[in-house]
């Protein structure tokens, strides 16, 4: 099993930055074009777009996530009552295939199917809440849907690892007269360490393979102002049958990951072995 | 034997008409057809259909888009040669129009078979807002861009749309009714890029630069079907589209002519521009059970015969590709168009160009429309350097 | 529980003779429900479940209405006349090209591709991310950041080298396809999830284990596995939800006669051209999902607190 | 002097596990009271609830006067040493010990003051850059010491705090708690198993059995005056020779050997009883030799094992049918088998009714 | 005899911190060998490289004569005792004592037998279908000895493991080890910070300091020979009193005040030194009244402090201007303020060099 992943991911990583130096189109075919994939691939406004609302939708993602994700497992972490219901509900997003919440979401947000034109029905006239239709904020619709979608699964994640912890920490933290609040802060969030490498690298690779998302909700509208990378790899892929082109943006993405990995491996094994 | 067909028809309209087609294949011959419906084209049923050629597990008979990429599975000789059905059958004689089968052929020879023309040359409008504005229904686009400002002002949205792809049919639309045959040919099947920088063009620029100024992403609805709605209830005046439209149209309780009016070509052009859906036939791997390979052939005769084309295009509101069947019982819309296509019909650029280009064009008209900052001197570039680039 | 002393009132002495006053708190802390403290925990909560719910509740609504009704009316309002007849058709009558029963065919199907899939998948990355933290092998650690970086790739640009890969395999279009391919795209993530949650379990047990002469396999299920209930949940949420939902890999290479629900699914709910029935569409999705919240339901139970309670000291 | 901690009619049950019982307690302000008892008697479960970390069942808890049975551990001026430790596992030695202060708002130097003081004391600097999982037991167990001495608490609760230490720095840590205990006058509450710590640091020493104080008093009354057969074969190591018999009057009856109690001091009443009792007889009060003629019971007996134990010897030998140790100087080089006299004086020894095991 | 556990050259880091260097240790078959040392000088981290837990950076170790450096722990034939005691968290304390003879396929009668026998053995019969968490600390140490008890290995690996319990229980299950090691006949080793239990159950004890062994010998010989100032001070409690003086010949110079050394055993060739030496005398061998006069060394001194200790008191004098320890029995009741004769013999001192704290 162990080869087989070795093989899979490292031969796909290699067939796709090979591939992306080649005419390839509909089929992977062999004519060697050096960089004009990713001449072109930088020269398309819709690249451009994609790259920025990435990281835009990234950082807030990442962050909100988290964040959200821990309050909602503490609260849960509270020997509350009907915490499973609780939880099944913050998890139910997660289960529900994207393609038709994201529709519910688009109506939710649309101009005037919405909640803005039924609160204006209702003598609110005043109410605005049309992010989905405009270019410079749609990328924030995309983050209410996206963050309503995943926290629950990152809240269960933080939970799990919030169990985990032994009571006894609890007890010390008590005695030493640390408000709770600051024991999740400075005692119990660094026990989590693991849970949370576990939890960035998730909500990361959910980043950046963002696609479902936005096909359900804006399409990449409007215009193309919430396009994403994952979403012009697979159009050009599948859709424009230029897979040179795809495999050129999967290539750039691929690349910035490499950026970011590589550091954090550095840290987590590097400076493991002195211990 | 069993023969399995993928496609993508899974809307209510869309398997009725694909089911005319199993059951004559299936009276007709005893086989068996093994219906594989795979919804949504580009990310649902692409990927699996071309996997599964290039897996070494192909179907039977697959519906693909008419683009000039399958020539890549056709030279890799993963489909299955034609050309002798065709000659049999006598396709070229009855066909309707050449450059519908120009797709279809490599080097000489047919691997596909078009069973259907679509075209996106059809102005939508809407009788109760022209009603409520007490304005006649305009019968071509001029006469629809100076209703805008009375619809406008009746809180009537001139133009209704969906979001997504919708917008991608209209420039091809606005070049054929506004630009007019040459300009088609030129760019669409000449891929000349100085066409796009004349005149012609320009105007088809300045009309969607015009289009853009009643669309807003914040009126936009989800889908194209909630533009039929928004016609039919007076909510939206007009919208281009492809001729399904009128299924949901029908569906909702349309009735042409008094609900709704169809103009096709914008009442300018007496040519409709187009193209159609195909199948394919992949060459099935080596070992096959030859009644398979005989169902194959069957098949492929059988979708471009007179009744099946009658019946399928009947139930799918599309045109047939052949000339000699009788249509009497096809609708108002659908008849002004069978009348056009005996004018011939106009190259679409999803017929002619890649769509590599295509969605470059497409994205193109996205962003112009939706920023405004983008002139219609830069589109005019734009859209020319995409040309020019077309192979 | 009660105490008699206390309850009659009576005045204690400490040994010094100073009164304590024993009518005040005495025995259990109570626990009233209504402390400030709570009131705004559960505020929080509801606020929360609103923002959770109100997707949830437009579905529901819009999944009991006509197709007239949602064309016309508003979305938040609930049904005029309510009508099952959505449900009826998702489940069992809705057409996906010439068969028309709903999405009731391809459930077995789906099933039978999730369980092993979801096994074979979680199993794997637990035995990997438990031989990444105790049996640390040469190139572990690169082999780690490889498992790293592929979580990362998407998966469709892996279709074709898979499709290609299967097929060397002789297994394109069959059920082992679909789980091999689960199983690769799951290891990531979830050797991550494993190899960090066994990370941080105290190492003295594996030690003790080893000492008691149990081998790789023994520790792994008699000693690891029981305290990884919480981790284990999470996976199988994280498979069971992605598995169930796929439709690429599934109809890719599961082969014709395996097709997953979620094809019908998305047929349903994904037809190009034509008007989308709604209610199906929502009632459809909803019953599609009821698998992964069943899941989720009943798994929360081994969401145990303090699995290493006790074991260690310091 | 005022009570520091008052527990009354305290009950706590795990639940089925009875572990305390109607419990009443006072410690007075300023008092070293150690905890003695079995392992599994319940006494880290008493500190627990006293510092409030488990919800009693039942009774009350105060703290200087405060009845804090329903506060929060924090709101109790305590600080505590567990047995398990549970140091903070990612933060360092110094983090540690600091964390408390730091979110009590103390000034840096206060701070750096008070870790130097205890690190020093605990002999831990060198180890301030280290996380637990870097450091021996015992120096686990050190840094959960300083984690409660650097704070300014009213009452510590320290559970076997110097059980992982050697006997080196057990004894230096020793006096300096009880140093720390004289400076700070502060409450202590101590549980050992360490008898010599028991008697070294204790004001007052309680003996716990089954979650029940069976003897609360000065070290040396439990010592001497232990009250039960229960306390009396508790404390002491080795733990005292006990002899079946029956008491007539001031006469010892074993097996037919009557042995001389006039001396004993028996409690008011019990002058003259008649009944089946046990005498107790510590190995350390028995003469050996020639000088155990000199006390007032005294006896031959033959040598069966011989312990030695550096600078004493603990030796097996008989009493009538009974095992009966003692402890003897090394130098006397007792051997196996050798014969032998024995004898005590019954003014040190204890005697126990049979029946329920009170001392008479 | 042969050798049991043999160890060359060992060394073991971690990271920058050497806490074993260049070792070398025999244990022979059947020995019971205790290990002793402060806390953090590497008795656990020998254990753990002994029982294959530990990758040594250096160096060999033969279990039974084979070389086993690089093999896993369970083929090692070894049983261990954790210091932190590592029970299985989710296992019942049964399933906890029964884990090792599942593993190694063990009839379940047999297993059944094994386990009623280490229960009772260790006082935990009530307790085998808890878990962990729900025991006291004392009870999850007595489980975690049980776990090893059961199995029959070669080597039994213990490690501090009657720190947390009381002193009964703690001198029983110290008579029970050694019973067993004599039933059984395996090696032991055996680390204590209980002086006594090292004493009583040693056949030799190794003195550990910072990862070095520094005397490897019987009891006996370490209580009264120690090699070094850093045995002799560490070995006995109280530890033995340090007096600073010269050597020349046979006289010990300490402030002036000559002190005959003629009955002290020189090593070999160091009968005729003149250096700076350091005098060690035992407390517990200071005779203390009337007596001390018939010592060979002898003076007059003031009692400082007193520190009862239940049957004897350790009291603070001074001898010139060197504190000066003694025990004595309580009986004496000394009273600090008292002035007293104390003496000793040098035949039962030691002496040391002053500059590397050698025995001479
Ligand atoms: N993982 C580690 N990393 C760095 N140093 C360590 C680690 N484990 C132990 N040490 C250090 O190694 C030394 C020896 O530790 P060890 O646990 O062997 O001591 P010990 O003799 O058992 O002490 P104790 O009696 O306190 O248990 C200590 O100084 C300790 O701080
Ligand atoms: N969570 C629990 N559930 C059930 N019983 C428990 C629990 N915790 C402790 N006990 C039981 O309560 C009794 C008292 O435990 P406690 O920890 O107070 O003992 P202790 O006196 O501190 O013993 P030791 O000296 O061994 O630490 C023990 O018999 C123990 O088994
Ligand atoms: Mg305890
Ligand atoms: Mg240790």
């Amino acid at each position: 099993m162990v080869v087989t992943v070795l093989v899979v991911f490292v031969g796909c990583t290699a067939w796709t930055i090979w591939y992306s130096f080649t005419a390839s189109r509909l089929l992977p075919n062999n004519t060697f074009v050096g960089l004009e994939q990713y001449q072109r691939l930088f020269a398309t406004s819709r690249w451009n777009i994609s790259i920025r609302n990435l990281l835009i939708y990234g950082s807030f993602s990442l962050v909100f996530t988290m964040v959200i994700g821990f309050l909602l497992a503490v609260l849960m972490d509270q020997k509350i009552r009907f915490e499973s219901a609780f939880r099944t509900i913050m998890l139910y997003p997660f289960a529900l295939s994207f393609i038709v919440t994201g529709l519910v979401w688009q109506w939710i947000m649309n101009p005037t199917l919405g909640l803005q034109g039924t609160m204006r029905n209702l003598g609110w006239e005043s109410f605005r809440f049309d992010w989905i239709a405009q270019s410079d904020m749609v990328i924030y619709a995309l983050l209410i849907a996206g963050l309503w979608q995943g926290t629950g699964f990152v809240m269960i994640l933080m939970l799990a690892g919030l169990r985990g912890i032994d009571e006894e920490i609890w007890k010390a933290s008590r005695v030493d007269g640390i408000p709770t609040w600051k024991t999740y802060l400075f005692v119990v969030l660094p026990m989590m360490r693991g849970v949370m490498v576990t939890a960035v690298v998730i909500i990361g690779s959910g980043i950046v393979r963002l696609y479902d998302l936005v096909v359900a909700l804006t399409k990449g509208g409007p215009g193309i102002a919430s396009e994403v990378p994952a979403k012009y790899v697979y159009d050009y892929m599948f859709t424009a049958g230029n897979i040179g082109q795809g495999l050129a943006a999967s290539t750039m993405m691929l690349l910035t990951v490499m950026i970011i990995i590589i550091p954090w491996a550095y840290l987590e094994f590097g400076g493991g072995k002195k211990s | 034997a069993e023969l399995e067909v993928t496609h993508w028809w899974t809307s209510a309209g869309e398997a009725a008409s694909i089911a005319e087609f199993a059951r004559i294949f299936e009276e007709e011959t005893g086989h068996t057809w093994v219906d594989s419906a795979l919804g949504g084209s580009g990310t649902g049923a692409n990927p699996v259909i071309l996997s599964r050629i290039i897996g070494g597990d192909p179907m039977g008979a697959t519906q693909l888009n008419t683009g000039r990429e399958a020539e890549e599975l056709i030279a890799a000789g993963l489909m299955r040669d034609l050309t002798d059905i065709a000659d049999e059958v006598g396709l070229r004689e009855f066909f309707v129009d050449e450059t519908l089968l120009e797709p279809c052929t490599y080097e000489g020879r047919i691997y596909c078979f078009p069973i259907n023309i679509h075209s996106w040359d059809w102005l939508w409008l809407s009788t109760a807002a022209y009603e409520e504005i007490g304005q006649p229904v305009p019968t071509n686009w001029n006469e629809y861009v100076e209703s805008w400002p009375a619809l406008e002002e009746a809180g009537i949205l001139p133009f209704g749309l969906g979001t997504g792809w919708p917008i991608d049919g209209v420039p091809g639309v606005l070049m054929a009714g506004i630009g007019g045959t040459d300009l088609v040919l030129a760019i669409n099947r000449d891929k000349n890029a100085d066409a796009v920088r004349g005149p012609e063009f320009r105007e088809v620029a300045e009309a969607l630069d015009n289009l853009r100024s009643v669309i807003s992403a914040d009126t936009m609805v989800p889908t194209f079907g909630d533009v039929g709605n928004q016609l039919l209830a007076g909510e939206a005046a007009g919208n281009i589209h492809g001729d399904w439209l009128q299924g949901d149209l029908q569906i909702a309780g349309g009735v042409p002519g008094e609900d709704y009016e169809c103009i096709p070509g914008l009442g300018l052009n007496d040519q409709l521009s187009g193209g159609g859906d195909s199948f394919y036939f992949p060459v099935l791997p080596e070992g096959t059970d030859p009644e398979v390979i005989e169902a194959q052939t069957e098949l492929a005769r059988i979708i471009v015969s007179q009744e099946a084309q009658l019946a399928f295009n009947l139930k799918k509101g599309s045109m047939p590709i052949r000339t000699d069947i009788d249509l009497s019982q096809a609708n108002a819309c659908m008849t002004k168009a069978i009348e056009l296509l005996d004018n011939g019909l106009l190259p679409s650029g999803e017929a002619t160009l890649t769509s590599d280009t295509m969605a470059q064009l497409n994205d193109l008209t996205k962003e112009f429309i939706d920023n405004d900052s983008i002139t219609v001197d830069d589109y005019i570039e734009r859209y020319a350097s995409l040309i020019e680039s077309a192979d | 529980m009660s105490n008699p002393a206390a309850l009659s009132g009576t005045v204690a002495t400490d040994a010094v003779g100073r009164q304590l006053d024993t009518s005040a708190p005495h025995g259990p802390r109570p626990k009233p429900f209504f402390t400030p403290r709570r009131i705004i925990m559960y505020s929080i909560l509801f606020v929360a479940c609103l923002y959770y719910l109100f997707p949830l509740y437009v579905m529901i609504m819009t999944s009991f209405k006509t197709m007239p009704e949602i064309r016309f009316g508003n979305i938040f309002a609930p049904p005029l006349e309510f009508s099952g007849d959505g449900w009826v058709k998702a489940w069992s009558t809705a057409c996906t090209g010439l068969t028309c029963q709903g999405l009731s065919p391809g459930f077995w199907n789906s099933v039978k591709i999730l369980i092993p899939s979801v096994i074979i998948s979680t199993s794997v990355a637990a035995v990997n991310g438990y031989a990444l933290v105790n049996w640390k092998f040469k190139g572990s650690e690169i082999f780690f950041a490889i498992l790293i970086f592929g979580s990362f790739i998407p998966y469709q640009v892996m279709l074709y080298p898979l499709v290609m890969i299967t097929r060397d395999l002789g297994i394109f279009g069959t059920i082992p396809a679909v789980v091999l391919v689960h199983t690769v795209f799951g290891m990531p993530i979830l050797t991550l999830l494993f190899r960090n949650y066994f990370a941080s379990l105290p190492v003295e047990l594996f030690k003790a284990a080893r000492v008691d002469g149990a081998g790789f396999w023994r520790i792994f299920f008699e000693i690891m596995l029981p305290m990884s209930l919480p981790i284990i949940v999470v996976a199988l949420i994280l498979q069971v939800t992605g598995i169930w939902n796929d439709f690429l890999f599934g109809v890719v290479f599961a082969g014709t006669q395996n097709y997953p629900m979620t094809v019908q699914l998305n047929n349903i709910v994904n037809s190009a051209q034509g008007s989308p029935e709604y209610n199906v569409n929502m009632a459809a999705t909803m019953l599609t999902g009821l698998v992964p919240l069943i899941v989720y339901f009943v798994s929360g139970r081994l969401f145990v607190r303090g699995v290493a309670a006790g074991a260690v000291k310091g | 002097m005022q009570q520091s901690v008052s527990i009354r009619d305290l009950s706590l049950s795990f639940g089925a596990v009875k572990v305390l019982e109607r419990m009443d307690l006072d410690v007075q302000q300023g008092e070293f009271l150690v905890l003695l008892g079995p392992s599994g008697c319940g006494k880290s479960t008493l500190l627990n609830c006293i510092a409030g970390l488990l919800d009693v069942s039942g009774g009350q808890i105060f703290i200087s006067g405060k009845n804090v049975t329903w506060d929060e551990p924090k709101d109790r001026g305590i600080g505590m040493v567990f047995q398990s430790y549970a140091l903070y596992p990612q933060m360092t030695v110094k983090k540690n010990l600091t964390f408390g202060l730091r979110v009590a708002g103390h000034k840096k130097d206060d701070i750096e003051r008070r870790v130097a003081r205890a690190a020093e004391m605990l002999q831990i600097e060198p180890l301030l850059e280290r996380k637990p999982a870097n450091l021996s037991g015992g120096q686990r167990q050190r840094v959960a010491i300083g984690r409660a001495l650097v704070r300014d608490v009213d009452v510590f609760l320290f559970d076997e705090p110097l059980s992982n230490l050697d006997a080196k720095l057990r004894s230096d840590l020793r006096v300096e708690i009880k140093r720390l205990h004289q400076r700070l006058e502060n409450t202590m509450i101590y549980v050992t198993h360490d008898q010599i710590e028991a008697m070294t640091l204790a004001d007052r020493i309680a003996i716990m059995r089954d979650g029940i104080i069976q003897q609360l008093d000065t070290p040396h009354a439990i010592y001497n005056n232990p009250v039960n057969l229960f306390v009396a074969g508790f404390i002491g190591s080795p733990s005292m020779n006990f002899i079946n018999g029956e008491l007539s009057g001031k006469t010892f009856n074993a097996d037919g050997a009557p042995l001389n109690m006039d001396s004993y001091g028996f409690a008011a009443g019990n002058e003259n009883l008649k009944t089946k009792a046990i005498l107790g007889v510590r190995p350390e009060h028995v003469v050996v030799g020639e000088a155990a003629t000199t006390q007032p019971v005294n006896f031959d007996s033959e040598i069966e094992i011989v312990e030695p134990m550096g600078s004493d010897t603990i030796a097996w030998a008989k009493l009538g049918k009974h095992e009966f140790t003692f402890r003897a100087d090394s130098e006397l080089n007792l051997k196996m088998g050798q014969k032998i006299k024995l004898g005590f004086d019954p003014a040190r020894a204890s005697i126990f009714n049979a029946e329920n095991g009170d001392r008479i």
